[in-house]
Protein backbone atom coordinates (compact mmCIF):
# COMPACT_ATOMS: atom_id res chain seq x y z
CA UNK A 1 0.00 0.00 0.00
CA UNK A 2 1.21 2.97 -0.81
CA UNK A 3 0.28 6.61 -1.93
CA UNK A 4 2.13 9.79 -2.96
CA UNK A 5 2.02 13.25 -4.62
CA UNK A 6 4.65 13.53 -7.51
CA UNK A 7 5.97 16.05 -9.43
CA UNK A 8 7.11 13.96 -12.92
CA UNK A 9 5.42 11.30 -14.93
CA UNK A 10 3.45 8.73 -13.85
CA UNK A 11 5.62 5.25 -13.66
CA UNK A 12 2.98 2.88 -14.56
CA UNK A 13 4.60 -0.20 -15.21
CA UNK A 14 6.08 0.49 -11.44
CA UNK A 15 3.11 0.86 -9.94
CA UNK A 16 1.74 -2.17 -11.73
CA UNK A 17 4.53 -4.45 -10.61
CA UNK A 18 3.53 -2.91 -6.96
CA UNK A 19 -0.30 -4.20 -7.15
CA UNK A 20 0.72 -7.51 -8.53
CA UNK A 21 0.83 -10.49 -6.68
CA UNK A 22 0.55 -14.05 -7.40
CA UNK A 23 -2.62 -13.85 -4.40
CA UNK A 24 -4.29 -11.69 -6.60
CA UNK A 25 -6.33 -13.09 -9.75
CA UNK A 26 -7.26 -9.09 -10.83
CA UNK A 27 -5.52 -5.97 -11.33
CA UNK A 28 -7.84 -2.64 -11.81
CA UNK A 29 -6.05 0.46 -12.47
CA UNK A 30 -7.70 3.66 -13.14
CA UNK A 31 -5.51 7.25 -14.82
CA UNK A 32 -6.87 10.16 -14.76
CA UNK A 33 -6.01 12.37 -18.09
CA UNK A 34 -5.58 16.11 -19.31
CA UNK A 35 -8.52 16.07 -21.38
CA UNK A 36 -8.60 18.96 -24.72
CA UNK A 37 -12.18 20.26 -23.74
CA UNK A 38 -14.18 21.31 -20.21
CA UNK A 39 -17.52 22.92 -20.50
CA UNK A 40 -16.76 23.07 -24.23
CA UNK A 41 -13.64 25.18 -23.61
CA UNK A 42 -10.53 24.34 -25.15
CA UNK A 43 -7.74 23.31 -23.10
CA UNK A 44 -4.30 23.90 -23.32
CA UNK A 45 -3.34 21.84 -20.23
CA UNK A 46 -3.28 21.94 -16.68
CA UNK A 47 -1.96 22.96 -13.65
CA UNK A 48 -2.45 20.85 -10.60
CA UNK A 49 -1.82 22.44 -7.30
CA UNK A 50 -2.15 20.56 -3.75
CA UNK A 51 -2.16 21.43 -0.19
CA UNK A 52 0.42 18.82 0.10
CA UNK A 53 0.56 17.63 3.88
CA UNK A 54 -3.00 17.19 4.02
CA UNK A 55 -3.29 15.88 0.31
CA UNK A 56 -0.45 13.17 1.54
CA UNK A 57 -2.55 12.37 4.89
CA UNK A 58 -5.79 12.17 2.56
CA UNK A 59 -4.65 10.06 -0.14
CA UNK A 60 -3.06 7.60 2.30
CA UNK A 61 -6.53 7.45 4.46
CA UNK A 62 -8.06 6.74 1.76
CA UNK A 63 -5.86 3.69 0.26
CA UNK A 64 -6.61 2.38 4.07
CA UNK A 65 -10.06 2.49 4.07
CA UNK A 66 -10.18 1.00 0.92
CA UNK A 67 -7.92 -1.90 2.25
CA UNK A 68 -10.15 -2.24 5.15
CA UNK A 69 -13.54 -1.95 3.10
CA UNK A 70 -12.54 -3.84 -0.45
CA UNK A 71 -9.78 -6.59 1.51
CA UNK A 72 -6.72 -5.77 0.02
CA UNK A 73 -3.36 -4.47 1.22
CA UNK A 74 -2.45 -4.15 -2.48
CA UNK A 75 -3.40 -0.42 -3.35
CA UNK A 76 -1.59 2.54 -4.88
CA UNK A 77 -2.30 6.09 -5.60
CA UNK A 78 -0.30 8.37 -7.07
CA UNK A 79 -1.69 11.86 -7.99
CA UNK A 80 0.67 14.37 -9.79
CA UNK A 81 1.03 18.06 -9.40
CA UNK A 82 2.28 20.76 -11.44
CA UNK A 83 1.31 21.76 -14.86
CA UNK A 84 0.42 18.50 -16.87
CA UNK A 85 0.29 18.80 -20.84
CA UNK A 86 -3.04 16.84 -22.65
CA UNK A 87 -3.34 13.56 -22.41
CA UNK A 88 -0.88 13.16 -19.76
CA UNK A 89 -2.16 11.26 -16.35
CA UNK A 90 -2.82 13.28 -13.37
CA UNK A 91 -3.20 10.38 -10.97
CA UNK A 92 -3.29 6.55 -11.39
CA UNK A 93 -4.73 4.14 -8.71
CA UNK A 94 -4.17 0.68 -9.06
CA UNK A 95 -5.40 -2.18 -7.02
CA UNK A 96 -4.78 -5.46 -6.67
CA UNK A 97 -7.41 -8.30 -5.28
CA UNK A 98 -7.82 -11.93 -5.52
CA UNK A 99 -11.54 -11.49 -7.14
CA UNK A 100 -12.26 -9.43 -10.29
CA UNK A 101 -15.44 -7.67 -8.62
CA UNK A 102 -13.57 -6.49 -5.65
CA UNK A 103 -10.68 -5.03 -7.62
CA UNK A 104 -12.69 -2.64 -9.86
CA UNK A 105 -15.41 -1.82 -7.00
CA UNK A 106 -11.94 -0.41 -5.14
CA UNK A 107 -11.07 1.48 -8.59
CA UNK A 108 -14.11 3.25 -8.41
CA UNK A 109 -14.10 4.00 -4.37
CA UNK A 110 -11.47 5.24 -4.21
CA UNK A 111 -11.27 7.79 -7.71
CA UNK A 112 -14.99 9.21 -5.91
CA UNK A 113 -12.88 9.78 -2.40
CA UNK A 114 -10.32 10.95 -4.24
CA UNK A 115 -12.08 13.81 -5.77
CA UNK A 116 -14.30 14.51 -3.30
CA UNK A 117 -11.62 14.45 -0.09
CA UNK A 118 -8.18 15.30 -1.60
CA UNK A 119 -7.36 18.78 -1.42
CA UNK A 120 -6.18 19.15 -4.51
CA UNK A 121 -7.12 21.93 -7.23
CA UNK A 122 -6.58 22.44 -11.02
CA UNK A 123 -6.19 25.39 -12.82
CA UNK A 124 -7.18 25.07 -16.68
CA UNK A 125 -5.45 26.64 -19.16
CA UNK A 126 -7.21 27.82 -21.98
CA UNK A 127 -6.30 27.89 -25.85
CA UNK A 128 -7.23 31.69 -26.15
CA UNK A 129 -4.78 32.24 -23.22
CA UNK A 130 -7.46 32.68 -19.66
CA UNK A 131 -7.04 30.38 -17.09
CA UNK A 132 -9.59 29.73 -14.31
CA UNK A 133 -9.44 27.59 -10.95
CA UNK A 134 -12.34 24.17 -12.37
CA UNK A 135 -15.22 23.76 -9.96
CA UNK A 136 -16.73 20.20 -10.13
CA UNK A 137 -20.26 20.25 -10.66
CA UNK A 138 -20.52 23.36 -12.23
CA UNK A 139 -22.43 24.61 -8.58
CA UNK A 140 -21.76 27.18 -6.36
CA UNK A 141 -18.89 27.63 -4.24
CA UNK A 142 -21.40 26.85 -1.35
CA UNK A 143 -23.12 23.76 -3.21
CA UNK A 144 -20.27 22.43 -3.66
CA UNK A 145 -18.65 23.16 -0.68
CA UNK A 146 -22.07 21.04 0.83
CA UNK A 147 -21.62 18.41 -1.71
CA UNK A 148 -17.77 17.38 -0.37
CA UNK A 149 -19.23 17.95 3.50
CA UNK A 150 -21.68 15.54 2.92
CA UNK A 151 -18.73 12.61 1.81
CA UNK A 152 -15.98 13.30 5.11
CA UNK A 153 -16.08 10.81 7.64
CA UNK A 154 -18.45 12.53 10.40
CA UNK A 155 -15.52 12.23 12.72
CA UNK A 156 -13.31 14.30 10.08
CA UNK A 157 -15.79 16.91 8.53
CA UNK A 158 -15.94 20.69 8.25
CA UNK A 159 -19.04 22.52 8.71
CA UNK A 160 -17.64 25.70 9.72
CA UNK A 161 -20.67 27.85 9.96
CA UNK A 162 -20.23 31.59 8.57
CA UNK A 163 -23.93 33.16 10.07
CA UNK A 164 -22.74 36.39 8.98
CA UNK A 165 -21.34 35.69 5.24
CA UNK B 1 -5.95 36.70 21.60
CA UNK B 2 -3.88 34.40 19.48
CA UNK B 3 -2.69 35.00 15.99
CA UNK B 4 -2.71 32.81 13.45
CA UNK B 5 -1.35 32.58 9.41
CA UNK B 6 -4.74 30.58 8.13
CA UNK B 7 -3.55 29.31 4.75
CA UNK B 8 -5.46 29.70 1.52
CA UNK B 9 -5.36 28.06 -1.91
CA UNK B 10 -6.44 28.18 -5.71
CA UNK B 11 -9.41 30.93 -5.90
CA UNK B 12 -9.60 31.85 -1.92
CA UNK B 13 -5.21 32.61 -2.33
CA UNK B 14 -5.75 34.52 -6.03
CA UNK B 15 -8.75 36.35 -4.82
CA UNK B 16 -6.69 37.62 -1.82
CA UNK B 17 -3.67 37.76 -3.52
CA UNK B 18 -1.66 35.95 -1.13
CA UNK B 19 -1.01 32.27 -0.14
CA UNK B 20 -2.17 32.99 3.86
CA UNK B 21 -4.19 35.85 5.90
CA UNK B 22 -3.38 37.15 9.17
CA UNK B 23 -5.89 36.74 11.71
CA UNK B 24 -6.50 37.35 15.33
CA UNK B 25 -9.15 35.83 17.28
CA UNK B 26 -9.66 35.54 21.24
CA UNK B 27 -8.42 32.62 23.23
CA UNK B 28 -10.69 29.94 22.54
CA UNK B 29 -11.83 30.45 19.45
CA UNK B 30 -13.40 27.86 17.68
CA UNK B 31 -12.94 27.50 13.75
CA UNK B 32 -16.23 29.29 13.38
CA UNK B 33 -14.22 32.19 15.06
CA UNK B 34 -11.58 32.12 12.66
CA UNK B 35 -13.63 31.61 9.51
CA UNK B 36 -15.25 35.04 10.86
CA UNK B 37 -12.18 36.99 10.83
CA UNK B 38 -11.05 35.77 7.61
CA UNK B 39 -14.16 36.71 5.81
CA UNK B 40 -13.28 40.52 8.04
CA UNK B 41 -9.53 40.82 6.80
CA UNK B 42 -9.71 39.21 3.61
CA UNK B 43 -13.05 40.13 2.24
CA UNK B 44 -12.35 40.11 -1.48
CA UNK B 45 -12.71 36.25 -0.75
CA UNK B 46 -15.94 34.43 -2.04
CA UNK B 47 -16.20 32.27 0.72
CA UNK B 48 -19.18 30.14 0.79
CA UNK B 49 -21.78 29.86 3.72
CA UNK B 50 -20.01 26.63 5.04
CA UNK B 51 -16.38 26.65 3.55
CA UNK B 52 -14.50 23.76 4.90
CA UNK B 53 -11.15 24.25 6.75
CA UNK B 54 -8.46 22.11 7.95
CA UNK B 55 -6.46 22.44 11.26
CA UNK B 56 -3.62 20.13 11.14
CA UNK B 57 -4.63 18.46 7.77
CA UNK B 58 -7.86 16.80 8.72
CA UNK B 59 -11.26 18.45 7.92
CA UNK B 60 -11.96 20.30 10.62
CA UNK B 61 -16.06 21.07 12.27
CA UNK B 62 -17.22 24.62 13.06
CA UNK B 63 -17.11 24.35 16.82
CA UNK B 64 -13.30 22.71 17.14
CA UNK B 65 -11.19 24.72 18.91
CA UNK B 66 -8.08 26.45 17.76
CA UNK B 67 -4.79 26.81 19.29
CA UNK B 68 -1.85 29.17 18.07
CA UNK B 69 0.14 26.46 17.40
CA UNK B 70 -2.53 25.01 14.78
CA UNK B 71 -1.64 24.91 10.95
CA UNK B 72 -5.44 26.40 10.24
CA UNK B 73 -6.81 26.32 6.15
CA UNK B 74 -9.56 27.40 4.34
CA UNK B 75 -10.11 24.16 1.38
CA UNK B 76 -11.69 25.63 -1.60
CA UNK B 77 -13.97 22.84 -3.25
CA UNK B 78 -11.11 20.05 -4.18
CA UNK B 79 -11.07 19.46 -7.79
CA UNK B 80 -8.48 16.59 -7.86
CA UNK B 81 -8.46 13.43 -9.99
CA UNK C 1 -9.73 -0.46 -31.79
CA UNK C 2 -8.19 -3.48 -31.02
CA UNK C 3 -8.64 -7.06 -29.89
CA UNK C 4 -5.93 -9.85 -30.42
CA UNK C 5 -4.66 -13.55 -28.67
CA UNK C 6 -1.49 -12.88 -27.87
CA UNK C 7 1.24 -15.94 -27.72
CA UNK C 8 3.67 -13.42 -25.55
CA UNK C 9 3.66 -11.31 -22.87
CA UNK C 10 0.98 -8.62 -22.83
CA UNK C 11 2.64 -5.30 -23.52
CA UNK C 12 0.73 -3.33 -20.92
CA UNK C 13 2.50 0.33 -21.70
CA UNK C 14 1.61 -0.45 -25.22
CA UNK C 15 -2.11 -0.57 -24.68
CA UNK C 16 -2.48 2.36 -22.28
CA UNK C 17 -0.22 4.06 -25.48
CA UNK C 18 -3.01 2.99 -28.04
CA UNK C 19 -6.11 3.97 -25.76
CA UNK C 20 -4.24 7.33 -25.05
CA UNK C 21 -5.71 10.82 -26.60
CA UNK C 22 -6.13 14.05 -25.81
CA UNK C 23 -10.06 13.58 -26.04
CA UNK C 24 -10.30 11.44 -22.90
CA UNK C 25 -10.25 12.09 -19.51
CA UNK C 26 -10.09 8.78 -18.03
CA UNK C 27 -8.30 5.72 -18.81
CA UNK C 28 -9.36 2.44 -17.47
CA UNK C 29 -7.16 -1.04 -17.19
CA UNK C 30 -8.11 -4.53 -16.05
CA UNK C 31 -6.03 -7.52 -15.97
CA UNK C 32 -6.71 -10.67 -15.02
CA UNK C 33 -3.68 -12.24 -13.77
CA UNK C 34 -2.52 -15.84 -12.86
CA UNK C 35 -3.64 -16.51 -8.79
CA UNK C 36 -1.75 -19.52 -6.39
CA UNK C 37 -4.90 -20.49 -5.43
CA UNK C 38 -8.14 -22.04 -6.94
CA UNK C 39 -11.14 -23.51 -4.67
CA UNK C 40 -8.68 -24.29 -2.43
CA UNK C 41 -6.21 -25.69 -4.02
CA UNK C 42 -2.42 -25.05 -4.82
CA UNK C 43 -1.69 -23.33 -8.41
CA UNK C 44 1.27 -23.76 -10.35
CA UNK C 45 0.34 -22.20 -13.32
CA UNK C 46 -2.37 -22.05 -15.95
CA UNK C 47 -2.66 -23.17 -19.45
CA UNK C 48 -5.01 -20.79 -21.50
CA UNK C 49 -5.98 -22.71 -24.70
CA UNK C 50 -8.58 -21.09 -27.35
CA UNK C 51 -10.60 -21.66 -30.35
CA UNK C 52 -8.49 -18.94 -32.11
CA UNK C 53 -10.66 -17.91 -35.00
CA UNK C 54 -13.78 -17.92 -33.08
CA UNK C 55 -11.95 -16.38 -29.86
CA UNK C 56 -10.59 -13.20 -32.19
CA UNK C 57 -14.35 -12.66 -33.64
CA UNK C 58 -15.59 -12.74 -30.23
CA UNK C 59 -13.13 -10.84 -28.94
CA UNK C 60 -13.38 -8.13 -31.90
CA UNK C 61 -17.18 -8.43 -31.71
CA UNK C 62 -17.28 -7.56 -27.96
CA UNK C 63 -14.77 -4.62 -28.44
CA UNK C 64 -17.26 -3.06 -31.26
CA UNK C 65 -20.17 -3.40 -28.68
CA UNK C 66 -18.97 -1.58 -26.34
CA UNK C 67 -17.70 1.05 -28.03
CA UNK C 68 -21.07 1.31 -29.10
CA UNK C 69 -23.00 0.85 -26.24
CA UNK C 70 -20.72 3.33 -23.66
CA UNK C 71 -19.55 5.89 -26.89
CA UNK C 72 -15.80 5.14 -27.23
CA UNK C 73 -13.69 4.04 -29.94
CA UNK C 74 -10.72 3.90 -27.46
CA UNK C 75 -10.78 0.17 -26.37
CA UNK C 76 -8.15 -2.76 -26.36
CA UNK C 77 -8.53 -6.19 -25.36
CA UNK C 78 -5.83 -8.72 -25.22
CA UNK C 79 -6.40 -12.36 -24.37
CA UNK C 80 -3.34 -14.57 -23.99
CA UNK C 81 -2.65 -18.22 -24.43
CA UNK C 82 -0.06 -21.18 -24.01
CA UNK C 83 1.40 -21.77 -20.13
CA UNK C 84 1.73 -18.67 -17.91
CA UNK C 85 3.37 -18.31 -14.79
CA UNK C 86 1.87 -17.41 -11.64
CA UNK C 87 0.84 -13.38 -11.61
CA UNK C 88 1.61 -13.21 -15.28
CA UNK C 89 -1.72 -10.98 -16.75
CA UNK C 90 -3.74 -13.62 -19.14
CA UNK C 91 -6.05 -10.49 -20.31
CA UNK C 92 -5.65 -7.06 -20.28
CA UNK C 93 -8.54 -4.76 -21.48
CA UNK C 94 -8.17 -0.85 -21.53
CA UNK C 95 -10.86 2.10 -22.01
CA UNK C 96 -10.43 5.42 -22.85
CA UNK C 97 -13.06 8.09 -22.69
CA UNK C 98 -14.18 11.08 -22.02
CA UNK C 99 -15.69 10.97 -18.63
CA UNK C 100 -14.29 8.27 -16.11
CA UNK C 101 -18.34 6.51 -15.26
CA UNK C 102 -18.50 5.45 -18.71
CA UNK C 103 -14.78 4.14 -19.10
CA UNK C 104 -14.90 2.27 -15.71
CA UNK C 105 -18.63 1.04 -17.18
CA UNK C 106 -17.56 -0.31 -20.12
CA UNK C 107 -14.45 -2.37 -18.47
CA UNK C 108 -16.38 -4.28 -16.42
CA UNK C 109 -18.91 -4.90 -19.08
CA UNK C 110 -16.01 -6.03 -21.17
CA UNK C 111 -14.40 -8.33 -18.87
CA UNK C 112 -17.69 -9.93 -18.09
CA UNK C 113 -18.85 -10.94 -21.86
CA UNK C 114 -15.48 -12.14 -22.40
CA UNK C 115 -15.85 -14.64 -19.06
CA UNK C 116 -19.38 -15.68 -20.90
CA UNK C 117 -18.60 -15.40 -24.42
CA UNK C 118 -14.74 -15.80 -25.66
CA UNK C 119 -13.89 -19.76 -26.25
CA UNK C 120 -11.13 -19.61 -24.27
CA UNK C 121 -10.51 -22.34 -21.80
CA UNK C 122 -7.93 -23.27 -19.14
CA UNK C 123 -6.06 -26.28 -17.72
CA UNK C 124 -4.87 -25.23 -14.32
CA UNK C 125 -1.53 -26.81 -13.37
CA UNK C 126 -1.47 -27.95 -9.60
CA UNK C 127 1.85 -27.90 -7.12
CA UNK C 128 0.56 -31.93 -6.51
CA UNK C 129 1.06 -32.98 -10.32
CA UNK C 130 -2.37 -32.77 -11.48
CA UNK C 131 -4.08 -30.67 -13.93
CA UNK C 132 -7.90 -30.15 -14.36
CA UNK C 133 -10.16 -27.68 -17.07
CA UNK C 134 -11.49 -24.96 -14.75
CA UNK C 135 -15.42 -24.68 -15.03
CA UNK C 136 -16.75 -21.04 -13.94
CA UNK C 137 -19.36 -21.28 -11.37
CA UNK C 138 -18.55 -24.79 -10.32
CA UNK C 139 -21.59 -25.94 -11.04
CA UNK C 140 -22.43 -29.00 -13.75
CA UNK C 141 -21.72 -28.44 -17.31
CA UNK C 142 -25.06 -28.04 -18.16
CA UNK C 143 -25.70 -25.08 -15.71
CA UNK C 144 -22.52 -23.18 -17.16
CA UNK C 145 -23.47 -24.03 -20.56
CA UNK C 146 -27.01 -22.71 -19.86
CA UNK C 147 -25.75 -19.21 -18.54
CA UNK C 148 -23.66 -19.13 -20.74
CA UNK C 149 -26.05 -19.50 -23.45
CA UNK C 150 -28.14 -17.08 -21.57
CA UNK C 151 -26.07 -13.79 -22.47
CA UNK C 152 -25.39 -14.50 -26.20
CA UNK C 153 -26.89 -12.23 -28.07
CA UNK C 154 -30.24 -13.74 -29.14
CA UNK C 155 -29.39 -13.71 -32.67
CA UNK C 156 -25.80 -15.40 -31.77
CA UNK C 157 -27.49 -18.17 -29.51
CA UNK C 158 -26.51 -21.71 -29.55
CA UNK C 159 -29.34 -23.81 -27.65
CA UNK C 160 -28.60 -27.44 -29.59
CA UNK C 161 -30.99 -29.48 -27.67
CA UNK C 162 -30.19 -33.21 -27.49
CA UNK C 163 -33.17 -34.88 -26.49
CA UNK C 164 -31.98 -38.37 -26.08
CA UNK C 165 -28.56 -37.33 -24.02
CA UNK D 1 -25.15 -37.83 -46.35
CA UNK D 2 -22.63 -35.30 -45.21
CA UNK D 3 -19.57 -35.56 -43.51
CA UNK D 4 -18.25 -33.21 -40.93
CA UNK D 5 -15.32 -33.13 -38.73
CA UNK D 6 -16.66 -31.35 -35.60
CA UNK D 7 -13.98 -29.42 -33.53
CA UNK D 8 -13.66 -30.44 -29.83
CA UNK D 9 -11.67 -28.38 -27.48
CA UNK D 10 -10.94 -28.66 -23.27
CA UNK D 11 -12.76 -31.57 -21.67
CA UNK D 12 -14.33 -32.66 -24.90
CA UNK D 13 -11.04 -33.42 -26.30
CA UNK D 14 -9.45 -35.02 -23.70
CA UNK D 15 -12.24 -37.09 -23.20
CA UNK D 16 -12.70 -37.99 -27.10
CA UNK D 17 -8.57 -38.22 -26.96
CA UNK D 18 -9.64 -36.60 -30.29
CA UNK D 19 -9.35 -32.96 -31.64
CA UNK D 20 -12.38 -33.31 -33.76
CA UNK D 21 -14.58 -36.26 -34.42
CA UNK D 22 -15.82 -37.10 -37.50
CA UNK D 23 -19.72 -37.80 -38.06
CA UNK D 24 -22.34 -38.20 -41.04
CA UNK D 25 -25.45 -36.86 -40.61
CA UNK D 26 -28.46 -36.55 -43.63
CA UNK D 27 -28.45 -33.74 -46.07
CA UNK D 28 -30.36 -30.67 -44.35
CA UNK D 29 -29.21 -31.65 -41.11
CA UNK D 30 -29.58 -29.07 -38.19
CA UNK D 31 -27.09 -28.36 -35.37
CA UNK D 32 -28.86 -30.78 -33.22
CA UNK D 33 -28.74 -33.14 -35.38
CA UNK D 34 -25.24 -33.21 -35.52
CA UNK D 35 -24.95 -32.88 -31.54
CA UNK D 36 -26.73 -36.19 -31.36
CA UNK D 37 -24.47 -37.66 -34.02
CA UNK D 38 -21.47 -36.22 -31.86
CA UNK D 39 -23.18 -38.35 -28.48
CA UNK D 40 -22.97 -41.55 -30.53
CA UNK D 41 -19.52 -41.33 -32.06
CA UNK D 42 -18.11 -40.03 -29.35
CA UNK D 43 -20.14 -41.21 -25.97
CA UNK D 44 -16.97 -40.60 -23.98
CA UNK D 45 -17.38 -37.11 -23.97
CA UNK D 46 -19.73 -35.71 -21.20
CA UNK D 47 -22.00 -33.34 -22.77
CA UNK D 48 -24.57 -30.99 -20.91
CA UNK D 49 -28.48 -30.87 -22.20
CA UNK D 50 -27.66 -28.32 -24.33
CA UNK D 51 -24.26 -28.06 -25.26
CA UNK D 52 -22.50 -24.56 -26.79
CA UNK D 53 -22.41 -25.24 -30.65
CA UNK D 54 -20.53 -22.76 -32.65
CA UNK D 55 -20.60 -22.97 -36.77
CA UNK D 56 -18.22 -21.04 -38.95
CA UNK D 57 -16.91 -18.68 -35.72
CA UNK D 58 -20.34 -18.12 -34.43
CA UNK D 59 -23.08 -19.53 -31.79
CA UNK D 60 -25.55 -21.26 -33.51
CA UNK D 61 -29.08 -22.03 -32.66
CA UNK D 62 -30.61 -25.72 -32.63
CA UNK D 63 -32.23 -25.63 -35.83
CA UNK D 64 -29.49 -24.09 -37.50
CA UNK D 65 -29.11 -25.89 -40.52
CA UNK D 66 -25.51 -26.70 -41.42
CA UNK D 67 -24.08 -27.80 -44.55
CA UNK D 68 -20.82 -30.39 -45.45
CA UNK D 69 -18.58 -27.02 -45.82
CA UNK D 70 -19.80 -25.76 -42.90
CA UNK D 71 -16.91 -25.21 -39.78
CA UNK D 72 -18.92 -26.95 -36.60
CA UNK D 73 -17.12 -26.92 -33.17
CA UNK D 74 -18.43 -27.88 -30.14
CA UNK D 75 -17.92 -25.40 -27.10
CA UNK D 76 -17.28 -26.66 -23.89
CA UNK D 77 -18.15 -23.96 -20.88
CA UNK D 78 -15.76 -21.18 -21.49
CA UNK D 79 -13.28 -20.39 -18.98
CA UNK D 80 -11.40 -17.08 -20.64
CA UNK D 81 -10.10 -14.26 -18.61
Amino acid sequence: MRTALVGARIDLAAIVAEVTSPDNGALSLFMGTVRNVNDERSVDGIEYNAYAPMAEREMAQIAREAGDRFGTEHVVIEHRTGFLALGEASVAIAVGHPRRANAMDATRWIVEQLKQRVPIWKLEHYTDGTREWVQHGRGTSSTSSAAAGAVIPESDRASAGVRDA
Amino acid sequence: MITLDVLLFASYADAAGARSVRVSVPDGARVSDVVRAVHTAAPSIALPARPLVAVNHRYALADTAVAASDEVALIPPVAGG
